[in-house]
Formats: structure tokens, sequence, C-alpha cells
């Protein structure tokens, strides 16, 4: 599908999703409520059927987190993000999924190392690169006067 | 004969009645065990160094690079330097180790080693026992050292080293079979176990000429396996650098560490000698049949010059092999043996007999 | 220890034949700093568990401090062995951004410059994984040919491995005066030295014996776990990204998607060798017909993206390298993220290895062609 | 019958390709001449780098010990690493006039990537990239340099 039919399928097919075009690729946003179910029908559904999930980006838009799915199908060849927000700064958390997608779980990882983003039914949420005493670098509000130097 | 001048018996035999006559019998048989022990350790010292050195070379030479240069002309100095730098190394020894056993094990191994360099014919007279079981005694001993190797890795307290120990084990236990049936082949062939007897039987052609087909089989099974129970690559599963670290020496340093080392070169040496033995003629000068003028030529040539060329060159075909093939994994190891060397070698066994019994040989 | 005890608990303790054994940070066929925790049951692997940070640079936290221009050079340090991919990754993407259109002499260049990292790497992959599998040999071999390749890169782009050859609008220099005809000789050497590679190892019955039925990998597992590059392609996951989403001058040259079904550590190990015959074939399509023109365009002394967010993925050597860039507006970027092949691929050894001995979890890291740094970034 | 063949034919076909192994490596063991190694420090006479190759960061000064550089600082900005460090300084111009040139140009080539940046950035061409690849010192402060040499002045004609 080009990215026009990808668009009007998405938004008649997910009403409650914010569904616009971006630069190169259909966004859509959800809830997080939402995440986990729009994940599964992404998948699921013969005209969209996204089974390879690319890329995981945990971004820190500074008045919410959020992490950004790309997903791609390999049948139909086509992209589209897929992205989901919170609100909650100080313990933020979404749906994880690990389990539509198994190569999320270690993004996963990645993204609650780096951002703090609580994963929520995680099978193995550990910190992926750091130790357990650092903070979580790609926020934002990351202060680190020892080994960042400002210039 | 042109090849008495080599003859070492007059020279040992002299020196025996020299010691017999100024001393007790007692003290003269000391001095003579003596005697035959450091030159065996000199020899087995310097050969080693000069293996390992060979071994850097000839591998850099298969790799397309020069290998040690540094050290000496031509990098000559290089083991020696080596050998320095590991004396004086710290012996390090893991905490929880079985203290015993892990400082036991390199003598262990390297006695094995010793035991079965004793056996070997280098030239007519230099031979320090030559008894009529020669090559029963040359397979029970060499499988000793895996006994080594077995309480290497286990009292190292490592699970590398005692993973490589255990690999070893089944490695050597599976291809001490092979080695001792190619050589049984040959012992037919040979209607002897005694080293000089197998010798002298290859005066006119070796037997790797005179029993051709079947003869020719067990040379390559043996050099299979032989190369397998000296834990060289390809099937050096024991210290598989890639998978194990070090295997069953990772826990060594210093001069404990070289005396693993040592160890295989030496029975790198035993593998090839025995080999060069029984199916090259041991020091034997190369004879055809009736070509006099080429024999005599080649009885000119000393036996131990003989001796020694057939040995490095079957070394550098096992160098060759190490340098070239990928290592085997653990379960092929044993495949290899129990479906392949294992049925061959038994055919082949009942082959040699067919031809020692219709006397289809040359 | 931490992780032994918590093992010992997620797993309903181990049995009393099984043990654990940390393979790396420090261990001969990791590669560099990647910790394998395995599980063992005499040789059999019963679990692997990657540890990775051990060389975690907060490449992406750098990121956020310097201009597009300067991440060009972290993009170097990451998998090192497809610098000018990741490079190149950045600029097309800074170039979307800008709209910038290069010219075709650039496209053809970085598109040849592409290739060669590819053939290195995959030589560099070749003798590791010979030396992996043993055969000690193979790695001499290998590198022997690599550094053509390498003395190539340092005439034209000044440095070996850490190139920095593209820059957002083009290219850091023009190819140099000598660039083609060592570009056409190497091609004729290598040409000679491939089949060799075939002779030492690929035909080779004890290699093929350790690498038939191991490590399999189906074509479900490969896309689940995004495995990319030649390991997914060796399942039969067309995911060449030359092909897929075609940039600089890949429209314009004829070559195969090495594919095979059979999605064992030999097949892994025989895409590699095929796509460094396609390769060559695409460097000899483009080597003589480079166009004339500039190297870059000429871009801003300070280069701004626009608000948005840019993504560019690009096929390295290793599989899908994809570079997203959110732009706030500002000569800093608002967050990059790096979509490292690496990351992906590993996580698949578990899968992979279960079962199998310890060799061949060592032939199976192997054929996944890990670059730490690439992983931890 | 047919699988006693086939096991017979899988020996010979592995042993043939062990064979066709061991050719290969006894091709370039019976011809060590071509060696690929290259003894270093010995060969350091006839050692050339390409003129491209970047080793680090120099100011190239003229016999009158004049450089190129005038101090705009715009090679400080472009280094993503904070190797290079301007510190400038006021001079009376013979016209009466206050002017900032350089005063000393260091470069930290501990923290360089040699990443290339600065050389294509500076807009008089000051400093370039060296050949020289052996940094190697005992002291981490020997690596800390000052490229513009003492006593340098900015060549004549030079557009600020």
């Amino acid at each position: 599908m080009t990215n026009e039919e990808l668009q009007s399928y998405l938004t008649e097919r997910f009403t409650e999703a914010e569904i616009k075009l971006g630069t190169q690729y259909v966004e859509m946003t959800v809830t997080a409520a939402a995440l986990h179910e729009t994940a599964l029908q992404l998948k699921k559904l013969d005209k969209l059927s996204f089974d390879y999930l690319f890329c995981l980006t945990g971004v820190d838009y500074a008045e919410n987190m959020g992490i950004v799915y790309h997903l791609e199908s390999v049948e139909h060849r086509h992209v589209m993000v897929l992205k989901a927000k919170t609100a909650d700064r100080v313990s933020p958390a979404l749906d994880t999924v690990s389990d539509v997608w198994i190569t999320a779980k270690y993004h996963e990882r990645e993204a609650y190392d780096l951002l703090g983003i609580h994963f929520n039914n995680h099978t193995d949420l550990r910190r992926m690169f750091l130790d357990d005493s650092w903070g979580h670098p790609l926020r934002k509000d990351y202060v680190d006067e020892v080994r960042i130097v400002e210039r | 004969m042109a090849f008495n001048i080599y003859d070492f018996t007059t020279l040992t035999h002299s020196i025996h009645v020299g010691l017999a006559e100024s001393f007790s019998p007692v003290v003269a048989t000391t001095i003579e065990w003596v005697i035959v022990g450091v030159s065996y350790l000199l020899f087995v010292a310097l050969f080693g160094l000069f293996l390992v050195y060979a071994e850097r070379k000839v591998c850099a030479a298969f790799q397309q690079r020069l290998g040690p240069m540094r050290v000496g002309p031509w990098g000559l100095l290089q083991t020696i330097a080596d050998f320095i730098k590991l004396l004086m190394k710290e012996l390090i020894m893991p905490r929880k180790a079985d203290w015993f056993l892990y400082n036991l094990a390199p003598f262990i191994v390297i006695i094995a080693s010793f035991m079965a360099i004793a056996i070997l014919p280098f030239a007519p007279g230099l031979q320090s026992f030559d008894f009529d079981i020669g090559i029963f005694y040359l397979t029970a001993v060499s499988s000793v050292g895996v006994i080594g190797i077995l309480i290497a890795g286990w009292s190292s307290n490592n699970k590398y080293s005692l993973i490589g120990a255990m690999r070893s084990g089944a490695q050597i236990l599976s291809y001490e079979l092979s080695v001792s049936l190619s050589l049984l082949t040959m012992v037919i062939f040979a209607g002897s176990m005694q080293f000089s007897t197998i010798v002298e039987g290859q005066r006119d052609a070796w037997f790797i000429f005179s029993g051709h087909i079947p003869a020719m089989i067990a040379f390559i099974i043996f050099l299979i396996a032989g190369t397998a129970e000296t834990n060289r690559g390809p099937f050096d599963l024991a210290e598989a650098e890639s998978e194990l670290v070090a295997g069953f020496h990772t826990e060594y340093s210093g001069v404990k560490f070289a005396m693993f080392f040592l160890a295989e070169y030496i029975n790198l040496f035993i593998i090839s000698a025995v080999a060069a033995t029984v199916f090259l003629g041991g020091w034997m000068p190369l004879h055809f049949g009736n070509l006099e003028s080429f024999n005599h030529v080649m009885d000119f040539i000393p036996p131990v010059v003989w001796f020694f060329g057939k040995v490095l060159f079957v070394i550098f075909v096992i160098m060759w092999f190490k340098w070239t093939f990928p290592r085997l994994r653990v379960d092929q190891i044993l495949t290899l043996e129990w479906k392949y060397l294992l049925p061959i070698n038994l055919v082949n066994i009942l082959l040699m007999a067919l031809v020692v019994l219709t006397k289809f040989h040359f | 220890m931490s992780e032994i005890r918590e093992v010992i608990i997620n797993n309903d303790r181990l049995a009393t034949d099984e043990y654990l054994v940390n393979m790396g940070p420090q261990h001969p066929s990791t590669h560099g700093v990647l910790r394998l925790l395995v599980r063992l049951e005499g040789e059999k692997v019963l679990n692997v568990q990657p540890h990775t940070g051990y060389i975690h640079s907060g490449i992406e936290k750098m990121c956020e401090a310097i201009t597009y221009p300067q991440i060009i050079h972290l993009t170097d340090r990451m998998d090192y062995l497809s610098a000018h991919m990741n490079n190149e990754a950045v600029a097309l993407c800074v170039e979307k951004a800008l709209q910038v259109e290069v010219p075709d002499r650039v496209k053809y260049i970085r598109t040849i410059m592409d290739e060669l990292s590819r053939l290195a790497s995959h030589q560099l992959w070749w003798c590791v994984f010979g030396m992996d599998m043993g055969a000690l040999t193979t790695f001499f071999y290998g590198l022997r040919d690599r550094e053509k390749i390498l003395d190539i890169f340092e005439e034209t782009c000044g440095a070996r491995m850490t190139v920095s050859y593209n820059t957002p609008g083009g290219l850091m220099f023009d190819i140099h005066p000598n660039f083609q005809k060592r570009v056409k000789e190497f091609i004729t050497y290598f040409r000679t030295k491939l089949p060799e590679y075939d002779k030492l190892l690929s035909g080779n019955v004890i290699l093929r014996e350790r690498a038939e039925g191991i490590g399999h990998l189906s074509l479900k597992d490969a896309i689940d776990f995004g495995v990319t590059g030649p390991s997914g392609r060796a399942s039969g996951f067309s995911c060449d990204m030359r092909k897929h989403q075609p940039y600089s001058a890949y429209p314009l040259v004829k070559f195969k998607e090495i594919l095979d079904d059979r999605c064992d550590t030999l097949a892994r190990y025989e895409v590699r060798i095929l796509e460094m015959y396609e390769s060559l074939s695409i460097i000899e399509q483009l080597i003589d017909n480079i166009p004339e023109g500039d190297y870059a365009v000429k871009m801003k002394g300070v280069l701004k993206l626009p608000e948005g967010e840019f993504y560019q993925r690009v096929e390295s050597a290793r599989g899908e390298f994809g570079v997203y860039i959110v732009s706030d507006g500002k000569k800093n970027p608002y967050r990059v993220k790096f979509r490292s092949p690496g990351f992906s691929n590993m996580f698949a050894l578990n899968k992979m290895a279960k079962g199998h001995k310890i060799a061949d979890l060592v032939a199976i890291m192997s054929t996944l062609d890990l670059i730490i740094p690439d992983i931890d970034r | 019958m047919k699988s006693f063949i086939e096991y017979i034919a899988s020996i010979l076909k592995g042993l043939w390709t062990l064979l066709v192994g061991m050719k290969v490596t006894a091709k370039y063991f019976f011809t060590p001449w071509n060696h690929v190694t290259q003894q270093y420090p010995e060969n350091r006479d006839s050692l050339v780098m390409f003129e491209r190759f970047r080793g680090e960061v120099i100011m190239p000064h003229t016999e009158n010990n004049e450089h190129l550089c005038t101090g705009c600082g715009i090679c400080e900005i472009n280094c993503p690493n904070g190797s290079i460090e301007i510190i400038s300084k006021s001079i009376l111009t013979p016209e009466g006039k206050k002017k900032r040139i350089i005063d000393q140009h260091i470069y930290h080539l501990g923290m360089c990537t040699l990443c290339n940046l600065c050389v294509k950035a500076c807009p008089t061409g000051a400093i370039v990239m060296g050949q020289k690849f052996e940094h190697a010192v005992w002291d981490r402060a020997l690596l800390t340099k000052v490229l513009n040499q003492p006593g340098s002045k900015i060549a004549e004609g030079v557009k600020e």
C-alpha cells in the first residue's frame, strides 16, 4: 500500500487514533491504554500485517515520554510509524509489545535503561547497558556534573 | 656394510666397558643411568625448543608471514627467550584448586612423554632399551599422559579446564584404539613388536612401500589418529582456544605451563618418530631393490640424518594439517573414530593378514 | 554473582549436572567485550543470555549535544567495519531532511565505497569465522586481502577504518586520482583470491559437517527477532535495503539479493561468500562510469534541520542500519536513535544455539557477525 | 551395498576436499618470498604515508616563522570533541587599531578523533592534517600541543 492508501485504511480502521502523514511515513499516535491492542491489530490484520518491527525508540518529549515503533510489513513492504505517549514523567509506564514482536523485548529493555520507561508485563525488564546506580541518561532532565562537560 | 661407520654400538659399548672396569657394577650402572637420563633430558629440551621454533616458522610460512625475526638471527633465539620468560613468570594457582593434584599433573604428562621416548631407535646402537614388546610398551605408555591432562582439568577448579580435560579424555581413549590397530597392522606385516627388528626388516624396502595398499591406509590412519592423540589441530579440542580459552591448561602459568607445552611437542615428536620408524624405515636409508649404486650412495648418509629427516617430514605434515583445517566438533571426533577409522582399520588388518599370508608384497 | 543467583532463582535452581559458564567479557571468541552467560549440560548449551554494556559509549546522548556534521565521526565508531554505510545513513538522513539533491558523482562514489566496506567487512568476517572454527590460517589470508581495501580507503579518505568520508551534502574529498586504478587492480586481484577462500574453507568437509543444520533460525523467527543482513537473508528473509529502499546509486546497478532458505550456519556462511561476488560485480558496474561533477553540494555553515522526524535505512555489512533523527529545528538534534543491526541479531543467539554444543555456539555467534560497539553504542 | 558405496564415496570426497585445502596452504608455504609481513621499525625510512592520511593536526609555518591562522575560532566550534582551544590576544596595529590575533592554538591530540572537520572548516587553510602517526609518549601532558610556534606571526595578506 502506498502511504495515502495506508493512511486512509488506518483512519477508517482505528478511529480512536490520531493519524497523520509525517515526513516519510504514516504516523499513528495511540493512547497508552490502546497500545497493546493496536499493536496486535497491526500485526494480525491481513491488509496490514506489520510483522517486522525494525526500530523502537524511546523519546523524551519534555512534557511526556513516548515510544516510537517503526513497523514494516515483509509481505506488503509498507512502513508505518506507531507512537505511544504517556504524560507521567515520574514513573512512565507503557504496555509491552514484546509478545507481538519478540525483538521489542530487547529494544524495550534499552528504552527502559536509557529513558526509564517501564513496560508492563515485560518478562525480563532489566537494564541493558548501564549499572543500576545510573540515572536514565537520555532523559532531558538528566544531570551528571562529573561526566558531562557542557561547552 | 657402509653404514657401520655410523654405528653407535661400538661407542656405547666402549663407554660401558670403560665404566665397568673403573667402578664397581652398582656405581657403573648408576653412572650409566645418569648419563642416559641427562642426555635424554638435554635432547628433549633442545629438540622441544627447536620444534617450537619450527612450528612458529612453518605456520608463519603457511600464513604468508615471517614469524619470529627479532631475537637472534632469523629469530633463532626466540624460543630460548620465551623459555626464560616462562621460567621467570609467577606461578599462580586458583584459590580452590586441589593443591596436590594441580601440581602433580604437569609432571605426569611430561613423565609419560619421557617414558615413551626411551623406546625409540634413533640410529643403530642409539636406543636406550630395546625389548621384544616395544610397540606394546609404547601404546601403553603414551596413553598415560591423558591421566595427567584429566587431573589438570579436574584440579584447576575451572569449568573450561574441566570441559577441556573431559574432551581430551574421550578423544585420547578413542584414538588410542586407532593408533594401536594401525600399529598392529604393521606388526602383522613385520612379524615382530621389537623396534630393532622392525627397522631391520625394512632394509630392502620401507614398510610403506613393501606393504603397499594396507600399509598406506594404516599410515594415513596412524597420522590422523596420532594427530588426535597429541591433541593437535584439527583435533585440538582439549585446548580449543576459541571455545575453551586454553582448555585444560587455562589455569597453569610459568614453568608448569611450559611442561604441558613441552610435553605436547615431545608427543608430536614421538608420534612422528613412531610413524617414521614403523612405516618409513626408521634410520634405514632409502633402498631400491637392485639399484646397487643408488643404494650405496644412500648408505653414505648417516642413519641419524635419515631418522631425523623422516621425523621432521612427518612433523611437517602434521603441522600442515594443523595450519589448514578447521577444528572438529566433539561429536564429530567420536564419529570419525568409531564410524570411519575403526571399521576401516579392522578391514585393513584383515587385508594385511591376507597380504602376509599370500606373500603378496615386495 | 548476582546473575548466577538470579538464574538459580529464575530457573527453579540448577540441576546437579548443569553449570553456568561466563563466556566473556574476556573470551577469545566473543570478539570484544560481549558477555554470554551460558548454561551448560556437559557440552550441550541449554540457555544463552547475552549481557551487554561493557563498551557502551553513550553515542546517542553525545549526538544530542553536537551538530549534524559532527555526528558522522561518531557513527564511524559504532560499527567500525561498515563505517561508510553508517556515515552515509546520517548524511542521507540530513540531506533528506534538508531536501538536498547530491550530484550523481557523489552517489556513485558512495555506492562504490559502501561495497568496498562490505567486502572488507565480509573478508574480516570470513577470516574470523575460520579462526573461530579453529583454522587459524584463514585469519591471515582474509586480513591480507582486506589490507588492500584499507589502503584504498586510506589513500582516498585519509583513514583506514574510521573514515568519516561522507558529509551532509556530499563527500569530504574528491576521490584520489589513483582510486579507479587501484580499485580495478583490487577487483582483479580479489577475483583470484575468492576461489581460494572456497577451496580452503567453504568446500572443507570438516566445516561443512560442522555448519550444516546447525543454528536453525526459521523465517518467522528471523522476522520476529528482526534479524537482518546476511544472517536474515540466509533464513529467506528478504531484507536487503539496497533492493527495498534503494538509495545512492543502487537503483542504477544490477545485483541479486542473495537469499537462502536453509536457515543454518552454512547458509549464513555461503550467503556472505556470495555477497562478496555480488559486491565485486556492483563495483565493476560503477567504477568506470563515475560521472564528472562536484564531490559535494555547498551547504550552509550551520545546518539546521526543519522540525520533524526523519528516518533513513541503509544496508550495512551486517544488516539494516537505521538512523532516526527527531529535530526541533535547532542545530543539534533533539533525539537520535541508531537502529544497529547487531543489536537485534544478537538476541536471536539463544534461539539458535539452544541444544547445540559449545563449539556450535561459537560458530553461530561468528556467523551472526557481531560487532560489540555496534550493539552497545 | 548402495549405502556402502556412499560410505566409501563420502570418505574419498572428504579426503579430497581436505587435500584441496592443503594445496592452497602449500602454495603459500613454498612461495615464502611472497610474504606480507612489514617489519615496521626497520622499514621506517621507506615508509611513506598517503598524502591524505590523517595523523594529527599541524599548522605549517613558512621559513619566516609565519602562519596563516587568524585566530577566528571556527575550528574550535567545528571540533566535536573539544580538542582545539584558541587563546587570542589583543594587540595594537601600527595604525593604532585594536586587533585580536592568535596567541596560542592549543590542540589536544589525546582527545582528537581525526575527523577532519576543523581542517575542512578553516577559512584560511592554516591548519592541515599531518602524516606523523607515531604519537606514543610517556606522559599524557605531552599530547597537548601548541600549534603556532613561539614568536610566529600571521603571514601578510591573509584575509580576515
